[in-house]
């Protein structure tokens, strides 16, 4: 692979994956944001292969296999049917004003770009300049769990998070060693499920799933 | 020196039993003859206490060994006071040195056992006079501690009889301020622990007004007879230290039996005088309502106070 | 070779042996039946404390130990030293005071002990209180003394629990007393911490050695006598004690009130003397304004308080004033140079903790045998028992005496070295001697005088005149047990006051004073002093004037003996009701109306008239309370606030999943930020 | 030796795999506990083995064993082991799938064992996470809205949380590949410390140490914990509190070795500082006004928690020892209070304060232990707590964190007073009503004295463990030396 197509490629990858992000902070469907996050494993998986074929390794597209099998099919499956099962395509309403979940979505992206520089020193080579993505694709996700109050959404903003890990991880090392992913894949996916239970349970108890509304438990 | 010491001890225990009751009497002719009475005459007391001592106490059921023990130990403690105040020789026993501290130790037991006596009757005056006597002794305290040390800063010790010869060495020391300071305090003390006007009226009979009275009423016969005794005691006691702090004259050095002599006379002219003195001014002041008491003390203890700084900063 | 002859490991044995004793004591509690618990428990606590007693008399006349160490599982590195207990003179010296206390508590505790105090629970803790206490003295270093004062502080507050488990006054005293407990222990840790990093190690003479100086010794002196004066209940740290004493079981009480607070003087002793002995001068003008301070307020307290164990608790508080004064007056002459009169001062504070440690433990007894007898502490409902308990008000008579600082007992000889400490200050030369001194020998001597007039009233309301209450009326005698104590104790009293000289001597060694002397075999004679104290000629000379009297007295009451009559007393007339007695409010009121300001009395004259005539009175009532000035306008305000923050804590935790988040994210960003800057 | 390290990892789950089997057998209550005595048998044989022959090392250098790890193991094990045994539940309260709490049990240990055994920051991670997974349904195992809103908080709170460690894994791991190693393993990073990227390192230990943080209960990542613990069956809540937040603290312990080798130790000190100084202070704050003992006792978790973090932050051999000592002891006293307050709410039937009054008298069997567990929380004398709290603030102070200790000691009064009030209200105060007391059923019959032994046996170690020179110091200095020797 030329050294010009592995930076189109890695600019594309990574500029879907923000996309993705702000989209999913943007909308409100459940099922488009679904939808966002299959992109999203895409662009993942897409990522793995050009950063794997780059540096000449083997597993690369069986890793990268790996990750689109997961991150873009297993997850958002589980995930649309917990919804299908709870009858949810919208959150019922918004927490905080839209426009303000946009503004913090913008300063917390140009936060990322900030940190990063300095954690990641004078190191120059393409990937490593694609960490901000990452970066923000992780604050990104928590601020979804910090401004969205269904149990779904909530969900979307975790596997976010998760998303924007692996792209870091896979931008700064190539990813870490084989039974590592392979375990902490396999966690994410059963919190995921866990998740997804939890919440048809929730909707099964209170009829709704808006989580700002569990304070039951409180001092 | 001890053999010395004995002898000086057996005459003021001699004297003060025996000047006593005049001292008392010569107090009340004085007041009676100002105040336009003839009075009872100076060897009054005298016939009083052989009065009372002759006469049958009384005890009720359920009362405790204080109803005897009282007026014996307020007695104990008055004589124990004059063995130990240098009345007519500075000569003193020299393991038991007169000790200032030890003085007030004893004159506090007189004062404790009284307040207990007044407690034991279990009447309400017995309590009340045991109570306000309490208070004043305890508001007394700081004022006569104070003055002590006053004025045994001088002469280094708080040896009665080592103060009294100090001051008798440096006559000049009588008058300078913190002396003054000092002993004025001690006269209000004297005044508060011996229940005289105007913290006391010694022969009120008004029950709401009375300390002393108070706290005797329930006795009779010979427990009232060591009562007042006692009382006279202390009196003399006082009167006498406070005499021979101000004016030590006269008062014998050893135990020589000329000097013994000028000594018995000098304090028997100084007692009578100062006790005539008291009670003719006494015949000018009105008795403190009783909360009014507390403003005396304050400003005798803000006069001993004075004396002891001025004792350090000003000479 | 130690001058008493005696071989060098017999302090390590009698560690041991209390430690040995201790652990019988709870053995005993543990499986002996109900019938004997008290006997057996008692007996090895009894024991344990003679065994205490024993190896801090042998310490403070300079017998030394190896060393008893502790072994920990904490490796022992930099900073922390060896767990050793080997007490010095001084720690003898307290190791003894606690020993003598706990065997007379304990000894009155097996005749005493009912209900929970004599439950497994209550002696186990008695056990664990006594030996902690016993071994504080022994510690050399910092960690075995915390844990020394910890197990002294769990057993009394759990002994303090086991008391009436279900009566809600218990468990409040216990609150107040378990925080007020810590705080201390808190203080201390960080006081010893301040040291041990200052100094590199936690071992006293590790400590000693370093010469700590400058704000690290400054702190560690702040910190420590917080804790200390904590411990030892004075102003402002005092408001425990007067709510422990009261509802602790009487042995405790005793104890607590007799030897554990003088831990806290032992604390501020070793470390003013050995820890940071060259402290600056307002070190000891602290040490000055603190003892002050709470000699006053205690006293003026214990003055109107008419429950009799509230009565002591704040009378502790004076003595330990008074105490605290000694010491602040020996340091700051020592730092002046004059150091003839420093050592008189320090003597007097230990003669101050001894004498208090005799009579206090005589009063809180006499106390609980009157509990125990008609299950009444308010002076208000007490009286007549002198007829109906003898020896009991014999004991409680001679502690008040001891008390109040009159002569020939304890206290009077403590005080009167102190002030004779006072008045040979050379001022003259020093411009602050010559304003501090005469202000505490004013304080003092009102001290005196209010204790007077405090002990007068406890022993003449509680003991004399007529019942106030059915209860009081049925009164009796208590058990031996119980009077072997009180005698045992009321003889200490009498035996220090009138053999001060060997005592004194013997003190001044462990603070390593020069010029005590001994005079006449029991006299006291100090070079700094030109007056000798010889209390034994005293009472002769007050005997030779005594015998001949009570002879007058016998010869007359021959001749005209007493009349019995049935209605000698209400001024000749009719019989006055118990009601119509002074009681212990009413002799207290002329001092409420002079310090109405520091008491924070209040009075209440409530009129009901005559419905029909409105110028008969029907009934009238009069209420008086006095209240804890520090209490109300420190600790209920701060209390108050505690319970404002946490309400406002509570909005941290309330429920909302966001917020809990937002916590997380806030924290991520916060970190991020860090790690790139 | 090697084949020791794999028991606890395989035996638990077999446990769990038949316990999961055989559902309704009430003996499988009894696979858990068996599970935890496997645990604790192999860290007692691998401490002793350890000490003799150094690490051992299985799998390729994945699992790697060494005085620390084996520490850690035995902790977990004899912790469990009261937890698991006080928990029993007796034959008459027990509910139908039993036995799916039985193996979920037998996994969480299985987790907890992978975790202190693995010699790889990641495989860590992985096994920390499995413990979330396990544990959500055993929070939610009551079922009801509560236990249902606790899972959802803890499976939420805590996969964030944990993420944000995988970050700080993922860095570190880009910080050893700078430096010519790339690896997770901690004796591969410890020894090439010097060659770390530092910015990297600086940022990835930062995030490693927040997100494991989370699962230590160290504010202000501790939201979860009150809930969790609150609304868990007691058992579960004392195996979270004994267990899972010391091995989590455990993995920070290995971090900061890592980190202070690489990077100095002023970031980790300050991070630690300031979780363990907000750890008391929330505790300070919300422990005052509690209404619930079963959070009273989460609360003080997080307090035991802050204290550990600043021993930690404190190092040195001195600190680090009583680091290790107090998790130990922490664990064994927290457990037993979780196993009396199931057994408190089982009397009650109430989470509150003001509900349970005068256990001193009315149970006995429950109030005695409860109240002595709590003087052991407060860190009275003899219990093990009272040394290594004192031993942390005076290390504290000796390697300079003056005002923060002062600070420390001020919170700790706060908390002391909060916690003490209550306790005493509990055991000691009058019954609210006495018509209340009569009404309330009388104590169940059961066979209290069988139950009662683990707590028996977890309060008495708990306070001879102080004193026990040998054989502890032997293991604790060699864990020590294990962590770098505690610079």
């Amino acid at each position: 692979m030329s050294n010009g197509v592995y930076l189109q490629l890695l600019a594309t990858t990574t500029g879907v994956l923000l996309l993705s992000a702000v989209l999913q902070v943007w909308g409100r469907s459940t099922v488009r944001a679904i939808g966002l996050l299959v992109l999203q494993g895409t662009a993942l998986a897409g990522l793995v292969l050009t950063v794997g074929v780059h540096a000449g390794e083997a597993a690369a597209p069986l890793v990268a296999g790996l990750v689109l099998v997961v991150k873009a099919l297993v997850m958002p499956w589980a995930m649309l049917r917990s919804a299908r099962v709870i009858g949810v395509t919208r959150e019922r309403s918004a927490r905080v004003k839209p426009a303000i979940e946009l503004i913090g979505a913008a300063a917390l992206t140009l936060l990322a770009y900030a940190v990063s520089g300095p954690i990641l020193g004078d190191r120059t080579d393409p990937a490593t300049q694609a960490v901000p993505v990452g970066v923000s694709l992780v604050l990104l996700g928590f601020w979804q769990l910090l401004v969205r109050g269904s149990a779904i959404t909530e969900l979307i903003g975790f596997l976010m998070l998760d998303n924007g890990i692996a792209t870091i991880s896979f931008l700064t090392s190539g990813g870490l060693s084989l039974v590592v992913e392979l375990g902490a894949t396999l966690d994410v996916l059963l919190v995921v499920l866990i998740l997804g239970v939890l919440a048809v349970r929730l909707h099964a108890e209170q009829g709704h799933i808006d989580i700002s509304e569990l304070r039951e438990l409180h001092d | 020196m001890t053999i010395g010491a004995v002898t000086v001890i057996v005459i003021h225990l001699v004297l003060a039993v025996l000047l006593s009751p005049v001292l008392i009497g010569v107090m009340r002719t004085t007041r009676a003859r100002l105040e336009g009475r003839v009075g009872g005459g100076i060897r009054q007391p005298w016939r009083d206490l052989r009065k009372l001592l002759a006469k049958q106490p009384t005890r009720a059921p359920g009362s405790t060994p204080v109803l005897t023990l009282a007026p014996i130990l307020l007695m104990a403690s008055s004589l124990v006071l004059c063995a130990l105040i240098p009345f007519v020789s500075t000569v003193a026993l020299t393991s038991v040195p007169g000790d200032l501290f030890v003085v007030v130790g004893v004159l506090l037991l007189g004062t404790v056992a009284l307040a207990l006596l007044g407690l034991e009757s279990g009447t309400a005056f017995g309590g009340m006079g045991s109570s306000r006597h309490m208070v004043i002794a305890a508001l007394v305290e700081p004022t006569v501690l104070l003055s002590i040390y006053a004025l045994s800063v001088p002469a280094g010790t708080s040896a009665l009889a080592a103060i009294v010869r100090a001051r008798l060495a440096d006559p000049a020391s009588l008058l300078n301020p913190a002396s003054l300071l000092a002993i004025f305090a001690l006269v209000v003390v004297v005044i508060a622990e011996t229940g005289r006007l105007p913290v006391d009226n010694p022969s009120t009979h008004l029950e709401l007004t009375m300390i002393h009275e108070a706290m005797i009423l329930e006795s009779g016969g010979r427990d009232l007879g060591w009562l007042e005794l006692g009382s006279w005691l202390r009196l003399t006691a006082l009167l006498g230290l406070v005499a021979n702090l101000a004016l030590p004259w006269g008062i014998a050095q050893d135990a020589a039996p000329l000097g013994l002599l000028v000594g018995v006379a000098a304090i028997t002219g100084k007692l009578l005088l100062l006790g005539a003195a008291l009670a003719a001014v006494e015949v000018f002041i009105a008795k403190l309502r009783l909360f009014r008491v507390p403003e005396l003390l304050a400003g005798s203890f803000v006069l001993a106070f004075l004396s002891v700084s001025a004792s350090y900063l000003v000479f | 070779m130690t001058p008493l002859g005696i071989a060098v490991p017999f302090v390590d044995a009698g560690l041991l042996a209390q430690l040995l004793l201790g652990a019988l004591a709870i053995l005993a509690a543990v499986t002996v039946t109900a019938r004997w618990r008290s006997v057996a428990a008692g007996t090895a606590v009894v024991a344990a404390g003679l065994a205490a007693a024993a190896t801090g008399i042998a310490a403070l006349l300079g017998a030394q130990g190896s060393g008893l160490r502790i072994p920990i599982a904490l490796t022992v590195t930099a900073p922390l030293d060896p767990l050793v207990l080997a007490p010095d003179r001084l720690g003898g010296l307290f190791m003894a005071l606690a020993g003598v206390v706990v065997a007379l508590a304990a000894l009155f505790g097996i005749g005493y002990a009912h209900g929970p105090a004599a439950s497994r629970t209550g002696w186990t803790a008695f056990a664990v209180f006594a030996v902690g206490m016993q071994v504080v003295p022994a510690a050399t270093d910092a960690m075995t003394f915390l844990l020394a004062w910890e197990l002294m502080a769990a057993g009394s507050t759990a002994l303090l629990l086991a008391d009436h488990a279900s009566r809600e006054p218990v468990r409040r005293a216990s609150v107040w007393y378990a925080a007020m407990t810590h705080l201390s222990f808190l203080f201390l840790l960080a006081g010893f911490g301040v040291l041990a990093a200052a100094a590199g190690g936690t071992s006293w003479a590790s400590i000693a050695a370093a010469g700590v100086t400058g704000p690290a010794a400054t702190t560690a002196f702040v910190l420590l006598t917080a804790g200390f004066a904590t411990k030892a209940g004075l102003v402002p740290m005092h408001v425990w004690l007067p709510r422990s004493h009261p509802e602790a079981p009487s042995h405790l009480s005793a104890a607590m009130s007799a030897a554990m607070v003088k831990m806290g003087v032992y604390g501020l002793l070793l470390l003013t003397l050995r820890l940071l002995p060259h402290g600056p001068r307002w070190w000891s003008l602290v040490l000055i304004a603190l003892g002050a301070a709470s000699a006053l307020y205690g006293i003026l307290q214990a003055s109107v308080q008419s429950d009799l164990k509230r009565l002591l608790a704040y009378s502790t508080t004076e003595n330990l004033g008074l105490t605290t004064t000694a010491i602040g007056v020996g340091l700051l002459l020592r730092e002046s140079g004059q150091i003839p009169v420093a050592d008189v001062a320090l003597v007097a504070a230990l003669l101050l903790a001894v004498s208090h440690a005799a009579f206090k433990s005589v009063l809180f007894l006499a106390a609980g045998s009157v509990l125990h007898a008609t299950g009444e502490r308010d002076l208000d409902r007490l009286g007549g028992l002198a007829a109906r308990m003898p020896w009991t008000s014999g004991a409680f008579g001679i502690g008040a005496l001891g008390a109040a600082a009159l002569p020939v007992t304890s206290g009077f000889v403590a005080e009167w070295v102190l002030l004779q400490s006072l008045i040979h200050v050379p001022a003259r030369s020093d411009r602050l001697l010559a304003i501090v001194i005469p202000i505490t020998m004013g304080i003092v001597a009102l001290t005196v005088g209010l204790g007077l007039l405090t002990f007068v009233k406890a022993y003449g309301i509680g003991f004399l005149a007529r019942p106030r209450s059915t209860a009081a009326a049925a009164g009796h005698e208590s058990g031996a047990a119980m009077r072997v104590a009180l005698v045992v104790g009321a003889m200490l009293v009498i035996a220090l006051g009138l053999v001060p000289g060997p005592v004194a001597r013997a003190l001044a060694g462990a603070v390593s004073a020069e010029g005590v002397a001994t005079v006449g075999g029991a006299g006291l004679s100090l070079a700094a002093v030109q007056v000798v104290l010889n209390p034994v000629a005293l009472t002769v000379l007050a005997l030779v004037i005594l015998v001949p009297l009570a002879a007058v007295n016998v010869v007359l009451a021959r001749r005209y003996p007493r009349r019995d009559v049935e209605l000698a007393w209400g001024g000749g007339g009719q019989r006055t009701g118990p009601r119509m007695e002074y009681n212990a409010t009413s002799y207290s009121e002329p001092l409420v109306r002079v310090f109405r300001g520091p008491l924070q009395a209040s009075q209440l004259v409530d009129v009901a008239y005559h419905d029909r005539a409105p110028l008969l009175i029907e009934q009238m009532t009069y209420t008086q309370e006095t209240g804890d000035v520090v209490e109300e306008r420190l600790y209920l305000p701060a209390a108050r606030l505690g319970t404002r923050l946490g309400d406002l804590a509570r909005t941290v935790q309330n429920g909302s999943i966001h917020r809990y988040v937002g916590f997380s994210f806030a924290a991520l960003v916060l970190v991020l930020v860090l790690v790139a800057l | 030796m090697a084949i020791v390290i794999w028991i606890p990892l395989i035996l638990p789950l077999v446990l769990g795999v038949v316990s999961g089997l055989r559902q309704r057998s009430a003996w499988t209550l009894w696979l858990p506990v068996a599970s935890a005595a496997v645990l604790l048998g192999a860290g007692v044989v691998l401490i002793l083995d350890v000490s003799d022959r150094g690490p051992i090392t299985t799998a390729d250098g994945l699992l790697r064993v060494d005085s620390l790890s084996a520490w850690m193991l035995a902790v977990v094990g004899v912790v469990a082991v009261v937890a698991l045994w006080g928990g029993v539940p007796h034959r008459t309260d027990r509910s139908r799938n039993i036995g799916r709490f039985a193996g979920l049990l037998c996994l969480f240990l299985a987790a907890m064992s992978l975790a202190v055994a693995a010699d790889n920051i990641g495989l860590m991670w992985v096994a920390i996470e499995l413990t979330t997974i396990t544990t959500a349904f055993l929070v939610g195992s009551r079922g009801g809205r509560g236990a249902l809103e606790a899972a959802w908080k803890y499976v939420i709170l805590g996969s964030a949380g944990v993420a944000i460690a995988f970050l700080g894994i993922v860095l570190i791991f880009a910080a050893s590949r700078t430096g010519g190693a790339p690896s997770l393993s901690w004796v591969v990073l410890l020894a090439h410390a010097g060659s770390l990227d530092p910015t990297l390192t600086r940022a990835g230990a930062a995030l490693a140490v927040l997100g494991f943080a989370t699962k230590a209960g160290l504010a202000p990542m501790h939201s979860w914990l009150p809930d969790a613990h609150s609304q868990a069956p007691a058992t579960v809540s004392g195996l979270m509190s004994g267990v899972l937040l010391s091995v989590a603290f455990y993995a920070i312990l290995r971090i900061q070795a890592v980190a202070d080798a690489a990077i100095g130790p002023a970031l980790m000190r300050e991070l630690l500082l300031a979780a363990g100084l907000l750890s008391l202070a929330v505790t300070a704050g919300l422990a005052i006004t509690q209404k619930d003992f079963k959070r009273l006792l989460a609360y003080s978790s997080i307090e035991h928690m802050g204290l550990l973090a600043l021993g930690a932050a404190a190092g040195g051999p001195l600190a680090i020892a009583a680091v290790l000592l107090h998790i130990l002891g922490h664990g064994l006293v927290k457990s037993s209070m979780f196993v009396l307050s199931g057994r408190i709410l089982g009397f009650t039937g109430s989470h509150d304060i003001a509900d349970v009054r005068n256990l001193l008298r009315r149970r006995p069997d429950l109030g005695g232990p409860f109240l002595l567990g709590a003087a052991a929380l407060l860190g009275f004398p003899p219990f093990v707590t009272f040394f290594t709290e004192v031993a942390i603030i005076v290390a504290g102070f000796q390697r300079g964190l003056g005002w923060q200790m002062m600070v420390a000691c001020i919170l700790l009064v706060v908390v002391f007073a909060g916690i003490a009030r209550h306790v005493l209200a509990m055991t000691v105060g009058t019954d609210p009503d006495p018509e209340v007391a009569r009404t309330l059923p009388a104590p169940p019959d059961k066979p209290a004295r069988f139950r009662q032994v683990p707590i028996g046996i977890a309060l008495g170690l708990c306070a001879v463990v102080g004193f026990a020179a040998w054989p502890l110091a032997g293991p604790l200095v060699a864990a020590v030396a294990a962590l770098g020797g505690g610079r």
